[in-house]
């Protein structure tokens, strides 16, 4: 098979032309803490999703980053309609996703399936390949007649890169990745047009992890897939992404393309988690000046007032706890920054 | 493609694909299942042709009170009962109450166990709260001691007054354990995967949530069945059971078990070993059953 | 998991309250139907109507209630429930105060129970691992079928069979060669105040055999379950002693179940115990209700029964918060 | 445990004495004939095996059964108790009990008696305890055995709530004298009286504290209390070295242990922890006789075991009917073989220990199948040719009434079923005309009379709950009548006997069989006798 070539700027540029399949403005998702011993009341919410806006555009990758608990998978759950929206607007290929009744979602989701992240816990034990790469045929049985399935599950086998003779065996018998691309092959079964990866390779050896990146790849072209990829690491999704959003606290403090996060972050978190990604360069190493974070994330029940970075942050000045900087492009920044003080740092170059 | 290689281990026989059809095959293949479901299979035509085994009829034929207690011999082969039965047609008889019994209650309580364990567990909030606490109310019943209350209310003991009274007793259980079960399950991945496959609840349920928590059922019901055999046999004991003229196994246990202990071991060695064989068959067709659902353990 | 425990403790009130009802409910339904349980104090003779009237009266057995079938009764619950809270817990047909019968009947009951369930765990949770661990092995065929065979003997012959064999042939072997005290109390025909623990160690294996059958088979599905599981199986291939794989690792996975089931077993066995506490004269829990039920006598099924139920609430608490223990994953608020 | 021994079957062996109707005027000082306590006594203790737990051991008039009759009878010496061979009266702690005319009697107490605590046992002692009995909001088991007395219906009136709160009957003219009125004159009151349990003197201590008292009751007899009762396990009583009644205490003292199944008792036996057992189940009357050889006691227990014919369904109302399914009870073989011998066949409808029954009297108690079947058919048999027989289920009744069905099955070509219910609602059915067939009852005399074996089970406002009536019904009334309205009681027998055929003629009832109790004691106890009266006299056993 064929290695597609790395993303280059120019491709996420014409990708960005294409049309826009999602579009998520301001979605909110809350989780009420409640209290109470004979009956609960509310006191609170965990904010796991505060706010955020993107769109997202045939055949481009938007890569989603950020420390666990930032809000990431929940914000791939509120896209596929999992997890509903407690405010805002999630819009899938011209349907809106907030306030639709269960039975419509089901139908809508179709067009947008997932990529778990724990190859093992994904898939269905007791159900054979077959069965499971089938059953959204049978959930769907307009797509697929009775007849045609077998003959369109080995071939999804075959899309995926696994031998079609092996339709009757059961996930235990097969390695990791392998598994990863049974996942893969159920993902695509509906020939959906999005597909959210919610870090579909943290759970894989590396070797392993290259393949099955390179596979969305290649699936991406064949089949004009748009992909959410959600990762906390750095060169996988940097490997993969047109686009790239980084959350913190269940907002996105920084977007742009590749380029622009990776040799031009402007937010002091973005620049922060990029000054934690290996050095390739053994006569680099050692020498970079590294941006150390102190402190632990806040409890998203309850973020700090104003920017909520601030607490962590090497710039935070009085204002930053006065006023919620909004995600705009600034003077120091070509790309929307929540920052007060967005200002380009190459952290990946510097050396001391 | 490095993996595909490493991973086909050789010798492996492709299975046609359904988990059931593959548990079948796997079934007339193991030789103590086969074993034990002949055993069932005999002790069922017992239960609803008892004419086959017996010529005596139904009602254990006549009695004549001066043959009381008689060893075996060729006549009666089994002996005789207390009241001078013949004990073999009453081994045969005995089986259908119990069976009856037994079966009934056990299909009963795993439905019921089931459905209310998936539903509290599955759908969880108020409708779990009501439900478990409803379970605690009949799990703190002891259960013999409820169907004491029970029975000793109804007045009337026969065959469906004592399964209605055993499935009253023990579907909790099963639906706490059910409960417990779905919980754990219904939060692994590929549940949401077939959520966002557009899988309705029933069909999540039925595809994915059953055939992974219903394996600690499969064993304890297998069990219960047993224990219902035994039970019926304790409630009679009790004197809350099943009562003559009926004949079930039970009944002659219980008549049999004072008198064998003092010189008559026949009494009780026919009848007893009759309900331990089917105990014992039910349960080990229970066990192959559960390993055979398993593909992981092929 | 304090606030946690709290609110399980308070909703044991409404399942308390449930029971109680429906046990006054069925009990209510049963004088109705039946009759008055005082006419059965005089065997068959008809005692005179006058003092028939004046013990019905001085049980509280009056009440026009009881002659509507299916009316609630609920003045009287009222009554019972009022009387509990001013800690009244009401007489038998003997006059004896409930709280006495329960407070001699319930230390044996526990005693009984204590050993059953120590008898059932150890020896249940150590065949299960046997067996799990040698699955299809001549110890797990031994196991299963042994614990099967427990299982379907009905508990009244098993008993006496033990019985026979513990009291009359070890118990008299033990005592005509001049054993100690407690060895041979230990193999005595019935229980015996002067040993409270020691002959109630035979009495305790025949409750606890039962449930042994259960808890071994418990174990061993689920330890089987566990051990196919890969975390287990990391454990090994990084060099890991098959003892610490099966002790640390899967073992602890495994009991979730076995904890639930012998929760569950605990109020069970308080309860279930009339049989065994019946063949072996221990004066119980359960001889205490089944004599009740016989004789019609409300107030005592109600009190122990309710009992029961708050010692089977408390214990499948405990349960869950083991599980907490267990599992780490488990978190309550 | 299985068939629970209940409450009712204990009931009554200890009542029979109650009313003793056939000695009459028996004054005279007639404690000679027996051992006094004195008798010097061989010592040492042993256990006896309880069937369950005695009710009350307090001296309130609430003990109604046999354990705590058999526990009482230990504790108390009692006014006066029956000979069970002569019927002659044995005065106890009563010195003379008179009567000019059968309504006024008056008690003398012995002097110097003593309440186990050193209360004086006096005629206060007495009255306090009957007037708390009798006093209806007291609701005593025992408390109607008062009611001859002038004014019980002022202490517990039919309805309402009671006037007084003692009997204005009783009368202490000093401390050693009792002076009883009855509103009727009633020869038989002495008798009445000899039931201890009702009628035992109340301490001051006990009076004050009846909870405790009953715990540990303060009693006059040979035995104390040994500490506490210990319910459900034991009740231990010691020699009271005080005591100068007439009753004996050969042993230094009785455990009582309580078991709650005969079967457990038996083995405990067998394992050498319990020294006797009043109470063998039938399953293990062979083992019993072949290990213990003379010391297994099997003795009458004036018990009449029948099953009785409910006359409102109409099959039964044919008499050849009934001759025809009596004749076809085998009572040899089902006492054989069902009961293991532990019955005698019932050749009357009463028992053999009173004075008027006979062994030939019951023409259709003869089991003659070919006899039966002929008359059977002759008669036309009965509707749907299946028979309903009722028993309560609690008791152990169901292999001997199963037996019977067999045998009607076998004979007659008689299907049957067989109806039970626990034993309340059993009565109730009984009393509502709710059966279908022949019931199966059992009658416990209340004192050992001809008389006693009649008039409650078939007169008017009795336990007939069968309804039998029709003309041989009025014949049997005036007989009765006419036996009651005899001078003495040699001279009513016969014409109770002629009530007798009356019964057996007609057969409102199948006699069944007459019960007995069995006894098995270890080897160290001798001098074990069973008086059906007062039961096991465990004063008499020696230890050795």
């Amino acid at each position: 098979m064929t290695e597609p070539a790395h993303a280059t700027p120019d491709r996420a540029a014409s990708a960005g032309h294409g049309e826009m399949v999602v579009s998520v403005r301001d979605a909110v998702k809350h989780f009420p803490i409640t209290q109470g011993i004979v009956f609960q009341k509310t006191i609170g919410h965990v904010r796991a999703v505060d706010g955020v806006s993107f769109d997202l555009h045939r055949g481009e990758t938007l890569g989603v980053v950020g420390e666990s608990g930032c809000g990431k998978s929940t914000l791939s759950r509120v896209i596929m309609g999992l997890i509903p929206a407690s405010s805002g607007s999630v819009n899938l290929l011209g349907d809106e996703l907030v306030g639709m009744r269960e039975r419509d979602l089901r139908k809508v989701r179709r067009n947008v399936q997932i990529i778990f992240q724990d190859p093992y816990a994904s898939l269905d034990p007791r159900m054979t390949v077959g069965g499971i790469v089938g059953e959204p045929f049978r959930i769907h049985p307009d797509f697929a007649p009775r007849g045609d399935r077998r003959g369109k599950v080995q071939e999804l086998l075959e899309v995926v890169g696994l031998n079609p003779e092996h339709i009757n065996r059961y996930p235990h018998q097969f390695s990791g990745g392998q598994r990863q691309r049974i996942g893969i092959a159920r993902a695509l079964a509906l020939r959906p047009q999005i597909i959210v990866c919610d870090e579909p390779v943290s759970a894989l050896d590396v070797s392993v992890q290259a393949q099955v990146v390179n596979l969305l790849e290649r699936l991406q072209e064949e089949f004009d897939l748009s992909y959410i990829f959600v990762a906390h690491d750095l060169s996988v999704v940097r490997h993969i992404s047109d686009r790239i959003a980084v959350m913190y606290l269940g907002k996105i403090v920084e977007i742009g393309d590749e380029t622009q996060i990776y040799e031009h972050p402007t937010h002091p978190y973005t620049q922060a988690l990029l000054s934690a990604v290996p050095v390739p360069d053994p006569a680099l190493r050692g020498r970079r000046e590294q941006i150390v974070l102190t402190g632990d994330v806040p409890s998203p029940a309850n973020p700090p007032s104003g920017c909520r970075f601030r607490t962590r942050c090497f710039k935070a000045q009085d204002i930053c706890a006065e006023k919620e900087p909004a995600l705009v492009s600034r003077d120091g920044s070509v790309q929307p920054s929540a920052c007060h003080f967005a200002k380009e740092l190459d952290v990946i170059h510097a050396t001391r | 493609m490095s993996e595909l290689a490493t991973a086909a281990t050789a010798g492996h026989t492709e299975r046609s694909g359904s988990l059931w059809a593959d548990a079948w095959r796997e079934l007339y293949r193991n030789p103590v299942f086969v074993v034990a479901s002949v055993v069932v299979l005999i002790v069922m035509s017992w239960a609803v042709f008892p004419t086959l085994w017996t010529s005596t009829g139904t009602d254990g034929g006549t009695c004549e009170l001066v043959d009381s207690r008689l060893g075996p011999s060729s006549e009666h082969i089994f002996g005789t009962t207390f009241q001078g039965c013949d004990m073999y047609s009453h081994v045969i008889n005995g089986a259908r109450p119990s069976i009856i019994i037994a079966v009934l209650v056990t299909l009963a309580t795993t439905l019921i166990g089931v459905a209310l364990g998936v539903i509290a567990g599955f759908y969880g909030g108020w409708l779990d709260t009501v439900l478990s606490r409803i379970t605690d109310v009949f799990l703190g019943l002891p259960f013999l001691l409820g169907a004491l209350v029970f029975l000793a209310l109804l007045g009337e003991q026969n065959i469906w007054t004592v399964s209605a009274v055993l499935v009253v007793l023990s579907w909790p259980p099963i639906t706490r354990i059910m409960r417990g079960s779905v919980i754990q399950v219904k939060a692994l991945d590929y549940v949401e995967a077939a959520r966002a496959l557009g899988a309705s609840n029933m069909s999540i349920i039925f595809r994915h949530i059953l055939p992974n928590s219903i394996a600690p059922v499969i064993v304890l019901a297998t069990l219960y069945l047993g224990g219902f055999v035994s039970a019926e046999a304790t409630l009679t004991f009790l004197g809350v059971g099943l009562q003559i003229p009926e004949i079930s196994w039970g009944i002659t246990v219980a008549q049999g078990q004072d008198y064998a202990i003092a010189g008559y071991p026949h009494l009780l060695i026919f009848p007893c070993a009759a309900l331990i064989i089917t105990v014992l068959a039910f349960i080990v067709m229970g066990d192959a059953m559960r390993d055979a659902l398993d593909p992981r353990g092929r | 998991m304090g606030r946690y425990v709290l609110r399980r403790l308070l909703q044991f009130i409404p399942v308390l309250l449930g029971t109680m009802f429906l046990l006054h409910y069925l009990q209510t339904v049963s004088i109705q139907i039946n009759g008055n349980p005082i006419t059965a104090l005089f065997g068959d003779r008809q005692p005179p109507p006058q003092t028939l009237a004046a013990i019905t009266t001085a049980f509280g057995l009056d009440d026009p209630c009881l002659q509507q079938t299916g009316n609630p009764c609920l003045g009287m619950f009222l009554d019972r429930m009022s009387g509990y809270t001013q800690g009244d817990f009401g007489v038998d047909f003997n006059r004896q105060p409930i709280t006495r019968l329960i407070a001699d009947a319930a230390p044996v009951t526990v005693r009984l129970t204590i050993i059953a369930v120590l008898f059932e765990s150890l020896v249940g949770i150590l065949a299960g691992v046997v067996a799990g661990i040698r699955k299809n092995g001549f110890a797990d065929n031994f196991i299963r079928l042994s614990t099967t065979l427990v299982i379907s003997v009905p508990v009244f012959v098993l008993g006496v069979l033990v019985q026979i064999g513990s009291g009359l042939y070890v118990g008299v072997w033990l005592r005509d060669n001049g054993a100690p005290e407690w060895l041979s109390a230990a193999f005595s025909v019935t229980y015996q105040t002067d040993h409270p623990w020691a002959s109630l160690l035979v009495p305790g294996v025949v409750l606890g055999a039962f449930s042994l059958g259960f808890i071994a088979r418990l174990t061993r599905t689920s330890l089987i379950e566990t051990l196919r599981a890969d975390y287990v199986r990391t454990a090994r291939a990084k060099g890991l002693s098959r003892r610490r794989v099966v002790g640390i690792h899967a073992l602890r996975n495994s009991l979730i179940p076995v904890v639930t089931y012998i929760g569950i077993d605990l109020g069970a066995l308080m309860g279930g115990a009339l049989v065994t506490e019946g063949i072996f004269n221990i004066p119980g829990v359960g001889g205490l209700v089944f004599g009740s039920v016989a004789a019609g006598e409300t107030p005592v099924i109600i009190a122990v029964v309710t009992m029961l139920t708050l010692v089977f609430l408390l214990a499948s608490l405990l349960v869950d918060v083991l599980y907490a223990v267990l599992d780490p994953r488990i978190r309550y608020e | 445990m299985g068939r629970r021994t209940t409450r009712r079957l204990l009931v009554g062996l200890a009542t029979i004495a109650m009313f003793a109707t056939a000695c009459s005027g028996s004054d005279d000082e007639a404690s000679t004939d027996t051992d006094s306590g004195s008798d010097t006594a061989s010592g040492g203790s042993f256990s006896l095996a309880l069937g369950s737990d005695p009710s009350f051991l307090a001296p309130t008039a609430q003990c109604y059964e046999s354990t705590c009759s058999q526990v009482l009878s230990m504790l108390y010496t009692g006014l006066l108790s029956i000979d069970p061979e002569t019927n002659e009266q044995i005065l106890g702690d009563a010195e003379s009990i008179d009567s000019p005319d059968g309504k006024v009697w008056t008690v003398k107490l012995k002097p110097d008696l003593k309440f186990h605590n050193g209360e004086p046992v006096d005629a206060d002692a007495y009255v306090r305890a009957w007037n708390y009995s009798a006093y209806g909001p007291n609701a005593t088991q025992t408390g109607f055995f008062f009611s001859p007395v002038e004014g019980y219906d002022d202490v517990a009136p039919a309805e309402g709530d009671p006037t007084a709160k003692e009997m204005s009957g009783l009368k202490v003219v000093d401390d050693q004298t009792i002076e009883i009125t009855l509103s009727e004159a009633f020869s038989q009151w002495p008798l009445v009286m000899s039931y201890t349990p009702a009628f035992a003197p109340l301490s001051q201590e006990c009076e004050q504290d009846l909870e405790a008292c009953n715990e540990k009751p303060i009693g006059t007899g040979p035995y104390m209390m040994d500490g506490a009762w210990q319910h459900n396990k034991s009740i231990t009583v010691a020699k009271w070295d005080d005591y100068t009644g007439p009753n004996s205490a050969s042993a230094d003292g009785i455990e009582f242990r309580l078991y709650s199944d005969p079967k457990t008792a038996f083995r405990d036996w067998q394992a050498g922890e319990v020294d006797m057992l009043d109470t063998v189940d039938p399953s293990q009357v062979p083992q019993a006789q072949a290990l213990a050889g003379e010391r297994f006691l099997s003795v009458d227990s004036g018990s009449f075991n029948y099953l009785g014919i409910p006359f409102y369904v109409e099959e039964l109302q044919n008499v050849d009917i009934r001759r025809a399914l009596s004749m076809a009870i085998d009572r040899q073989t089902i006492v054989d073989q069902v009961l293991n011998g532990l019955a005698t066949p019932a050749s009357d409808v009463i028992a053999p220990f009173v004075t008027g029954s006979r062994d030939d009297a019951c023409q259709y108690c003869e089991y003659d199948p070919e006899a039966a079947k002929t008359l059977f058919d002759e008669a036309g048999g009965i509707e749907d040719n299946t028979v309903e027989i009722w028993f309560n289920n609690d008791g152990g009744h169901e292999d001997w009434v199963q037996a019977v069905a067999e045998g009607w099955k076998n004979d007659l070509g008689l299907e049957y079923s067989l109806e039970s219910q626990p034993f309340t609602p059993y009565l109730k059915t009984l009393e509502e005309e709710g059966v279908g067939g022949p019931y199966r009852l059992g009658w416990l005399p209340d004192y050992p009379s001809a008389e006693n074996y009649l008039d409650p089970l078939y007169g008017e406002g009795s336990s007939n709950y069968g309804q039998w009536a029709g003309p041989e019904h009025d014949a049997f009334l005036a007989t009765i009548e006419e036996a009651d309205a005899e001078a003495s009681a040699e001279a009513a027998v016969p014409i109770y006997q002629e009530a007798a055929d009356i019964v057996l003629s007609d057969l409102p009832v199948f006699p069944l069989w007459y019960g007995q109790t069995s006894i098995v004691y270890a080897e160290n106890l001798d001098n074990v006798v069973y008086d059906p009266l007062q039961q096991i006299k465990l004063g008499d056993v020696t230890v050795s």
